[in-house]
């Protein structure tokens, strides 16, 4: 695109770090004064939009940033004066944190842009904590990709979470709110833990909280010490980036969000996760056994699977938005297993197109998803509520959101020529590129099987957004809410557009993409050369497979206005639906419920439906005046993974509990005895 | 001498000022100066250790390690003498609380500060531990002050287990003077710290050893370690809101300073393993004890006292580990525990106040009804519990640095996990607490106006701490870490 | 050249696409003992539906009118990467990829479904959910059956598929076999046939992919079953020449044309009378029972890998 | 005189071990103060034995605060709560309570070792007693409910840590003995006016009525 940047080293490079720094300084700023702005301005709901201006401005500062150095290519690691024995704050933007700040930016700018408008009419929350903790929250993602050692990484790892919760609690009424801020918080922090373990241990030999001498010196470790720091890795980022089994707090806390702030959690902050999975198995790790890949693909295949049957069977928009957050996650750690696999089996050209496969689709997903969570927000905001089932008939009365909305529910379903189809194919690709390389029958057979799980997903998520795209916007309203509902302010259909915009340029000029990725592919280990394919088109690693959107598009560009001007306009008469006779209204619409039955009974043995029909009757039962209908499906891990954990750890602190008795004696008889076994091991008796 | 004396009598005058004044009106005013003016001094001697080393006056030794504690004791004695106007406003006025009962609450206090200062800046050991047996009497009155039968209760059990333990710490302290006595003979044995510190690698290890235990289960009690803590609930969810602060932010660290001081001898006589593993021990058995309390929680303020237990036992862990970095870490988590810890009890305060009750389930949606003290309390819960951008998350962060560093990654492995269960119970508490809806008899408003400008000092104070510590003060950190590592300057 | 292939490409599909299905349904009533519709049926229902009038749902939106369009584009647009008597189509020859043409595929079903629920007739929205269903099952089973020509080839390029299948060692692998047998399976399924669907049926409670079109109405439905159409020679078509590629031209000559063309349509006769054979033993499945046929494709496509990986005779 | 020492100190320990077995009031503080007299008359002997006049201050001051204000004020205490009648508490037996003691000595005279190996033959008569009583009178209070029983409990364990530094050092340093002894007597009358409140509070000296905090 530009050769520029590829041809002129050194002085240039240097210029766009300088910028690219200056700029993110810039944006730092921007979060800072958004904060304080909305801590300022608490009361002043008027001017309740300028912590989002400042966000916006901020994000663009990132965005820029991160451009300038993924086409400079260039690291840069600057110390903030942090007086303390741990060392202080040091930020570096390797091309890696370059790409990540590329996504926070690109959906941290359509966030605030729809914030504006969003944020005025949002009831039962104090707009001013919520605009400095959005602030906050931008800052602290931007910060936790920059870090460059850990203890500005756990720093801002732990604010990050700190900031989503406050944002997460920010309904403060809502009980449901509360709890899943609640579980958000412990899931986070136990994560939390498991990084400090996994970046403090190793520091006692390497003596060293630097990322760079990590990256020296951690492939020194041995063999059985790096198994451990993997899994803790993988349990650490795993339960921030909702990768099943750890993903439970994602589906609540998500949808308590205000909507601008779901995008960011959903389509940045789990991105965020991975980029620490990356960054310290990539980077830090060195090669590893083969079952570190296999395993990863195969909760990357666990958690689309999951992820997307869950989303399947629920009716709240959000929710279900949040369940195809893990679908996606697995989407993208199976490109993380590929290319963990094809390192260990040292297959260069493999590990490349995983890795571009899990990046790609790690901006796809950002952009998508932001873009669907946007919608949902106006959506929600036109119409009070997030149940599916009390709206329809959208599109009639907000065509722009309408539009948005599909454009997301097609490129998350992977569609050609959009953004999806595009990560989701160069998926396909590294999985059967696992599959093709004569390694061992074993590592064919599990790509393959991810190839045929990848369709599998694919396959239910585009039923469940024809789900929520036509319960939502198509057909006739179910609820005075639908039927009074209008369209939002431009400024937040703005956001989404931007967005929306996004999904056919990343989805039209993949091979661009990719060889703005490049750079974040080299750091992490990937081979140098640029991924093949010319302007237009993007090639597998494999064969002499490749894909061009642009060519697709135009193509159907082409086919579609021929059958229009061929088929012509024909007088059209309008008339009611078809009711076999009788009048249609939204009662005998299919809902959300009777769209989703077939998949219940389909996969009957996994969700391990309850029904429960009381029918109310006084006569005879063919006469009911009441009929109730309550159908829910059982969670798996929630039931027989979470659910009896933590009575179990409750049972045993009540139990525990009772020696605080109340007594004095029995307090003073634990001191004694105390002193007594004390002397008793000091004289050697015990 | 005589500025530490005067230190020391600062408050004691006050408290005489107090008993002879005329007019009870009066009170307030002549207890906040005194504080203030203890503020003041205690500074001007932690500037003046901090700066120049320590400070041997006579029958006062000050290093860095007993500035540290002057620092924090005046700083949260202020803070809570001044928090004292506003939490016992209302029942001044209603009449419920005398003017007579107020001066009481006073005297007793202000003895109660003095005899924390004797303590931590004493030279002699045997004074120091007189000392503490009379923060024990001190406070009694403080904790028993709302004369409530649960007030009696607790200053019951306070006072005896704290007389117990105190009683059987000094026969610790007649150990230690005995080894002292059997190394240079009658006449000249001493208690004196410097020529204890002196002679230290000379003691008896049998006397030490068995004197530790009777220091670590005594001193002990009184840092609330346990199973020594029980009283420490008690007290702390009875005492006067501002008497919870001091008796959490700065009573235990100032009992702990008592064992340190035994601890370093030890060390120093026995090589670190001995008392270390106790010390070890004994903070993991305390954390891990305030887990299920902390989990399972109907009291506001018993709650915050098992997380006291909490920090006090990741305290004593990091003495235990022994490295310099961990006694940083320690003292890091001293001061930022002062600090937020009082802050919180006075945010219990203003909630008791507010909420008639300290019961957890009858509380909730304070960030609706105390738009200052809500917000805060839940920060300040999450900042307890080691959330970043306050001091604790760095104090902790450092411990575990240490306690990988030293080698000791499984037992540092069970430590981080108490931590994250304490968090789990805090969190939830906090949240249960701060947020949801609140009853309609509750109205919109702080009960004591100027909490805010009040809680503004350590609250900034705090993320200081988190986001970077000022050079001086790391130097002083430091310095700290360098007494407890035994370094005689 | 590439522009002048696409059209004639384009064209072929169009005009022998209702020629299939009439063939089919004549191989049905013959072997049922039937005389069935004329052969040259399907075009005359075209032509009238094409001259009807259009009547639309007041409830429906764009979405109704643009599906039929979308439909009809994608599928072509996915037909004309697929070789039906030549392998010299520039199109698939440099982009060409089965991916894309299931994801093609995939777009028009998406928009279809889409519009079996804008109406707000519950029998659109039944045939929406119950077609996403079946198409969800069935994609496993649809790339697991062609990873087996994909590994072989290492390849996802239609060329390479193509040229990889010419091989003559390759049909009688056991995998190859299988893989066969799987994507014929597959194809019953994804043609709407039974014993998954009746496409015959207009039975409110039984159909499914009917139920989509229900509001559909003159031009617009023309649109919809002439797509439909080319969708089902399509899908015969990636069994014809993906696994038997032989007789296409490999030479854009006119003798080796005329012979590719013969032999293409040799194999959709039989792939037809394949179909309508099956059609007339079978019965429908319950549609609840319908997934389990499907996992079964899905499973015997895993046979067919393992069948690979274990017996690598190709390699 | 070392062996006066030596049997005064084991006299004292069997007022200690008495007062283990004792539930009575009045025989309580009788058995306490008899155990202040013979610390006190010990205390002049060592005095003597080393020719310390501080020795006789502490002596006297033993006498005065521990033999005779304290059993007053706890006298004086019994009075105001007047609970000496009713029912006895339900308490441990004595038989039981005597065993533990019994094995409480000899954990504490094994525990005294390092002390003893090194001292004279003044530590090797007394120390352990000391210690003993140190560790029995933690026991009287863990033992005892009634309030003004567990102060005696306390002051058994100050007459027993006394006995230690006496016996192993002669006496601690001045300035600490007073403030050992200001201690205690604030303590103990600190502990009596708490005394007086809880029977005020809860009708009774029982302390295992105060039982409310709990958790």
């Amino acid at each position: 695109m530009f050769p520029l940047f590829f041809s002129g080293r050194g002085r240039k490079v240097a210029i766009f770090l300088k910028l690219a720094l200056t700029l993110l300084g810039l944006g730092l700023a921007g979060n800072l004064a958004g904060a304080a702005l909305s801590c300022a301005l608490r009361r002043l709901s008027s001017l309740s939009r300028w912590p989002s201006v400042a966000a916006g401005a901020a994000c663009l500062g990132y965005l820029a940033a991160g451009l300038a150095v993924l086409l400079g290519e260039g690291t840069h690691v600057v110390v903030l004066p942090m007086f303390h024995p741990l060392g202080g704050f040091s930020l570096s933007l390797d091309p890696l944190a370059a790409f990540f700040l590329c996504v926070i930016g690109l959906v941290g700018v359509a966030a605030s842009l729809f914030g504006q408008g969003y944020l005025r009419h949002l009831k039962g929350r104090d707009l001013g904590s919520v605009g400095a903790w959005y602030n906050l929250f931008l800052l602290s993602m931007a910060l936790v990709v920059t870090g460059a050692n850990a203890v500005t990484f756990l720093f801002f790892w732990e604010g990050m979470a700190l900031s989503s919760y406050f944002l997460v609690v920010s309904k403060k009424e809502d009980p449901a709110a509360r709890q899943a801020g609640f579980v958000y918080l412990v899931m986070a922090h136990l994560g939390t833990a498991c990084l400090v373990v996994l970046f403090l241990w190793p520091a006692a030999q390497i003596h060293s909280l630097a990322f760079a001498r990590m990256a020296i010196l951690w492939p020194g470790l041995p063999a059985g010490e790096k198994t451990i720091l993997f899994l803790l890795a993988l349990v650490g980022f795993g339960s921030k980036a909702g990768m099943v089994p750890l993903h439970v707090w994602l589906p609540r806390a998500h949808p308590a969000a205000p909507s601008q702030v779901s995008a960011l959690m959903s389509g940045v902050m789990l991105k965020v996760a991975i980029y620490g999975l990356l960054r310290v198995v990539f980077t830090f790790l060195g090669v590893g056994p083969v079952w570190w890949g296999l395993l990863v693909l195969g909760l990357g295949v666990v958690s689309a699977l999951l992820g997307v049957l869950y989303a399947l069977m629920e009716h709240d928009l959000k929710r279900l938005l949040a369940y195809h957050s893990v679908e996606n996650i697995g989407i993208i750690l199976m490109g993380v297993g590929v290319a963990l696999l094809a390192r260990s089996l040292h297959l260069p050209a493999l590990l490349m197109i995983g890795l571009l496969a899990a990046l790609y689709h790690i901006l796809n997903h950002a952009v998508f998803k932001g873009l669907l969570f946007l919608g949902s927000g106006s959506v929600a905001q036109a119409t009070g509520t997030g149940d599916m089932e009390k709206m329809g008939g959208l599109i009639h009365r907000m065509p722009w959101t309408a539009g948005g909305f599909l454009v997301g529910a097609a490129a998350i379903s992977a569609l050609p020529p959009l953004n999806g189809f595009a990560s989701e194919w160069l998926t396909f690709q590294a999985l059967f590129g696992l599959g093709y390389h004569p390694v061992a029958w074993w590592s064919g057979l599990a790509g393959t099987l991810g190839v045929a799980a990848l369709a599998l997903t694919g396959g239910l998520a585009a039923a469940c957004f024809i789900k929520a795209y036509g319960v939502t916007f198509l057909a006739l309203p179910r609820s005075r809410a639908a039927e009074k509902a209008a369209e939002v302010p431009r400024s937040m259909n703005l956001g989404a557009g931007i967005l929306a915009a996004s999904c056919f340029v990343l989805g039209l000029f993949p091979s661009r993409v990719a060889a703005v990725l490049r750079p974040a592919v080299a750091a992490l280990g990937g081979p140098h050369p640029p991924p093949p394919g010319s302007f237009f088109t993007l090639a597998s690693g494999m064969g002499g497979a490749s894909l061009s959107p642009l060519l697709l598009a135009a193509i159907l560009v082409v086919l579609l206005l021929a059958t229009r001007f061929w088929s012509g306009r024909m007088p059209e008469r309008l008339s009611a639906t078809w009711g076999c006779g009788g009048t249609l209204g939204a009662t005998s619409e299919y809902n959300a419920t009777s769209f989703a039955k077939p998949f219940r009974i389909a996969f009957a043995f996994l969700f391990r439906p309850v029904r429960e029909i009381n029918s109310g009757y006084e006569v005879s039962p063919f006469f009911r005046h009441s009929l109730h209908y309550r159908g829910e499906i059982r969670f798996l891990f929630e039931e027989y993974l979470y659910e009896p954990v933590r009575s179990f750890l409750l049972e045993l602190a009540d139990r525990f509990r009772q020696v605080q008795s109340g007594n004095l004696r029995t307090y003073l008889a634990y001191l004694f005895l105390t002193l007594l076994a004390l002397l008793a091991v000091n004289n050697k008796w015990l | 001498m005589s500025f530490l004396a005067g230190l020391l009598l600062l408050p004691l005058l006050t408290a005489g000022l107090l008993y002879v004044v005329p007019d009870h009106r009066w009170v307030g005013g002549i207890a906040a100066g005194g504080s203030l003016a203890t503020l003041a001094a205690g500074l001007a001697v932690v500037v003046r250790v901090f700066g120049g080393g320590p400070w041997r006056a006579g029958f006062f030794y000050v290093d860095a390690l007993g500035a540290f504690m002057v620092g924090c004791i005046v700083g949260v004695a202020a803070l809570a003498n001044l928090y004292s106007h506003g939490y016992f406003h209302r029942s001044l006025g209603d009449g419920s609380l005398s003017l007579q009962r107020f001066r009481g609450y006073h005297l007793w206090f202000q003895v109660f500060v003095a005899s924390m200062l004797l303590v931590v800046t004493v030279a002699n050991l045997g004074v120091m531990w007189a000392a503490m047996e009379a923060t024990t009497l001190a406070s009694a009155f403080l904790v028993g002050f709302s004369g409530s039968q649960g007030a009696l209760e607790a200053s019951w059990k306070y006072i005896v287990i704290c007389t117990v333990g105190i009683t059987l710490a000094l026969f610790g302290v007649i150990l230690t003077y005995y080894a002292s006595f059997h190394l240079r003979g009658p006449g000249v044995p001493s208690l004196d710290w410097l020529t204890l510190r002196d002679e230290a690698g000379e003691l008896n290890p049998g006397l030490l050893r068995l004197g530790f235990i009777f220091i670590l289960v005594g001193f002990g009690t009184k840092v609330g370690l346990a199973p020594m803590h029980t009283w420490l609930p008690d007290a702390h969810s009875q005492a006067p809101s501002p008497v919870s602060g001091l008796l959490s932010g700065v009573l235990l660290p100032t009992a702990l300073y008592g064992v340190l001081r035994f601890h370093l001898l030890l060390v120093k006589d026995l090589g670190p393993a001995y008392s270390s593993h106790l010390l070890l021990l004994f903070g993991l058995v305390s954390m891990g004890v305030a887990v299920p309390f902390i989990l399972l929680q109907g009291e506001l303020k018993r709650l915050l006292a098992y997380s006291s237990l909490e920090h006090m036992g990741v305290v004593t862990f990091a003495v235990g580990l022994g490295t310099r970095l961990a006694f940083y870490g320690a003292a890091l988590q001293l001061l930022a525990h002062a600090l937020a810890k009082s802050l919180l009890f006075f945010c219990a305060g203003n909630i008791m106040e507010k909420y008639g009750t300290q019961k957890l389930p009858k509380i909730a949606g304070l960030v609706g009804t105390l738009p200052w003290t809500g917000p805060i309390f839940l920060l300040m819960v999450l900042a307890v519990a080691g959330m970043p951008p306050f001091g604790l998350f760095l104090s902790e962060l450092t411990i575990l640095r240490a306690g990988f560093a030293g080698g000791a990654a499984m037992v540092t492995v069970i430590f981080l996990f108490l931590l994250a269960a304490v968090f789990a119970g805090l969190a939830f508490y906090a949240g249960r607490v701060a947020l949801g809806k609140a009853g309609s008899n509750v109205p919109r408003g702080e009960p004591v106006r100027w909490f805010p400008y009040l809680s503004l000092a350590p609250l900034l104070a705090l993320l200081f701490l988190g986001l970077g510590i000022p050079g001086p003060l790391t130097a002083g950190l430091s310095q700290v870490a360098a007494v407890l590592g035994g370094v005689t300057p | 050249m590439a522009l002048t292939w696409l059209v004639i490409q384009t064209a072929l599909y169009l005009a022998l696409a209702p020629l299939v299905l009439g063939y089919i349904k004549k191989a049905k009533a013959y072997l049922q003992g039937r005389r069935g519709p004329d052969i040259r049926q399907p075009y005359r229902d075209l032509v009238k539906l094409w001259h009807k009038e259009t009547v639309t749902s007041r409830t429906a939106s764009w979405i109704t009118r643009a599906a039929p369009l979308i439909l009809f584009a994608t599928t072509l647009a996915a037909a004309v990467l697929l070789p039906t008597i030549s392998l010299a189509s520039a199109v698939y020859l440099r982009y060409g990829d089965i991916l894309t043409v299931i994801y093609l595929l995939a777009t028009g079903s998406f928009f279809l479904a889409l519009a079996g629920l804008d109406a707000g007739s519950a029998f659109g929205g039944m045939g929406s959910s119950r077609e996403s269903l079946l198409a969800a099952l069935l994609e496993p089973g649809i790339l697991l059956a062609l990873s087996v020509p994909v590994l072989t080839a290492g390849s996802t390029s239609i060329r390479r598929l193509v040229g990889a299948s010419l091989s003559p060692a390759v049909l009688l692998l056991p995998a190859h076999l299988l893989a066969l047998g799987a994507v014929f399976l597959a194809a019953i399924a994804e043609t709407g046939r039974i014993p998954v669907d009746n496409p015959d049926t207009h039975l409110e409670l039984t159909m499914i992919h009917e139920g989509m079109f229900l509001e559909y109405t003159g031009r617009p439905l023309a649109l919809l079953n002439w797509a439909v159409q080319v969708r089902q020679l399509l899908v015969l078509t990636v069994v014809a020449n993906l696994f038997f590629p032989w007789g296409l031209a490999l030479v854009p000559q006119p003798v080796s044309l005329g012979l590719a063309g013969a032999v293409y349509l040799g194999k959709l006769l039989l792939l037809g009378g394949g179909l309508a054979l099956v059609e007339s033993v079978y019965a429908k499945l319950r549609l609840f029972r319908a997934p389990g046929f499907l996992w079964a494709i899905s499973f015997l496509g895993l046979l067919a890998l393992v069948s690979r990986y274990l017996f690598r005779g190709a390699h | 005189m070392v062996n006066l020492v030596g049997s005064l100190s084991v006299l004292m320990l069997l007022c200690a071990l008495s007062l283990v077995a004792l539930r009575r009031y009045n025989s309580s503080i009788v058995a306490v103060s008899l155990q202040s007299l013979l610390l006190a008359v010990a205390t002049a002997l060592v005095a003597h034995a080393m020719g310390n006049r501080e020795g006789y201050l502490a002596a006297i001051l033993t006498l005065a605060v521990k033999a005779v204000a304290i059993p007053f004020i706890l006298h004086w205490v019994k009075g105001r709560t007047d609970s000496g009648g009713g029912p006895p508490l339900k308490e441990l037996s004595p038989g039981w309570a005597l065993l533990v003691a019994g094995l409480v000595v000899i954990l504490a005279y094994q525990s005294a070792s390092p002390v003893t190996a090194l001292g004279g033959v003044l530590i090797r008569a007394s120390f352990p007693q000391a210690m003993s009583i140190l560790l029995l009178g933690l026991f009287i209070l863990i033992v005892r409910r009634s309030a003004l029983l567990q102060i005696i409990g306390l002051l058994v364990m100050e007459n027993g840590l006394y006995l230690s530094a006496l016996t192993a050092t002669g006496g601690m340093p001045v300035v600490v003995e007073m403030g050992m002894f200001l201690d205690l007597l604030v303590g103990v009358l600190i502990m009596g006016v708490f005394s007086s409140r809880i029977v005020g509070a809860f009708r009774s000296l029982d302390t295992d009525r105060l039982h409310k905090l709990k958790g």
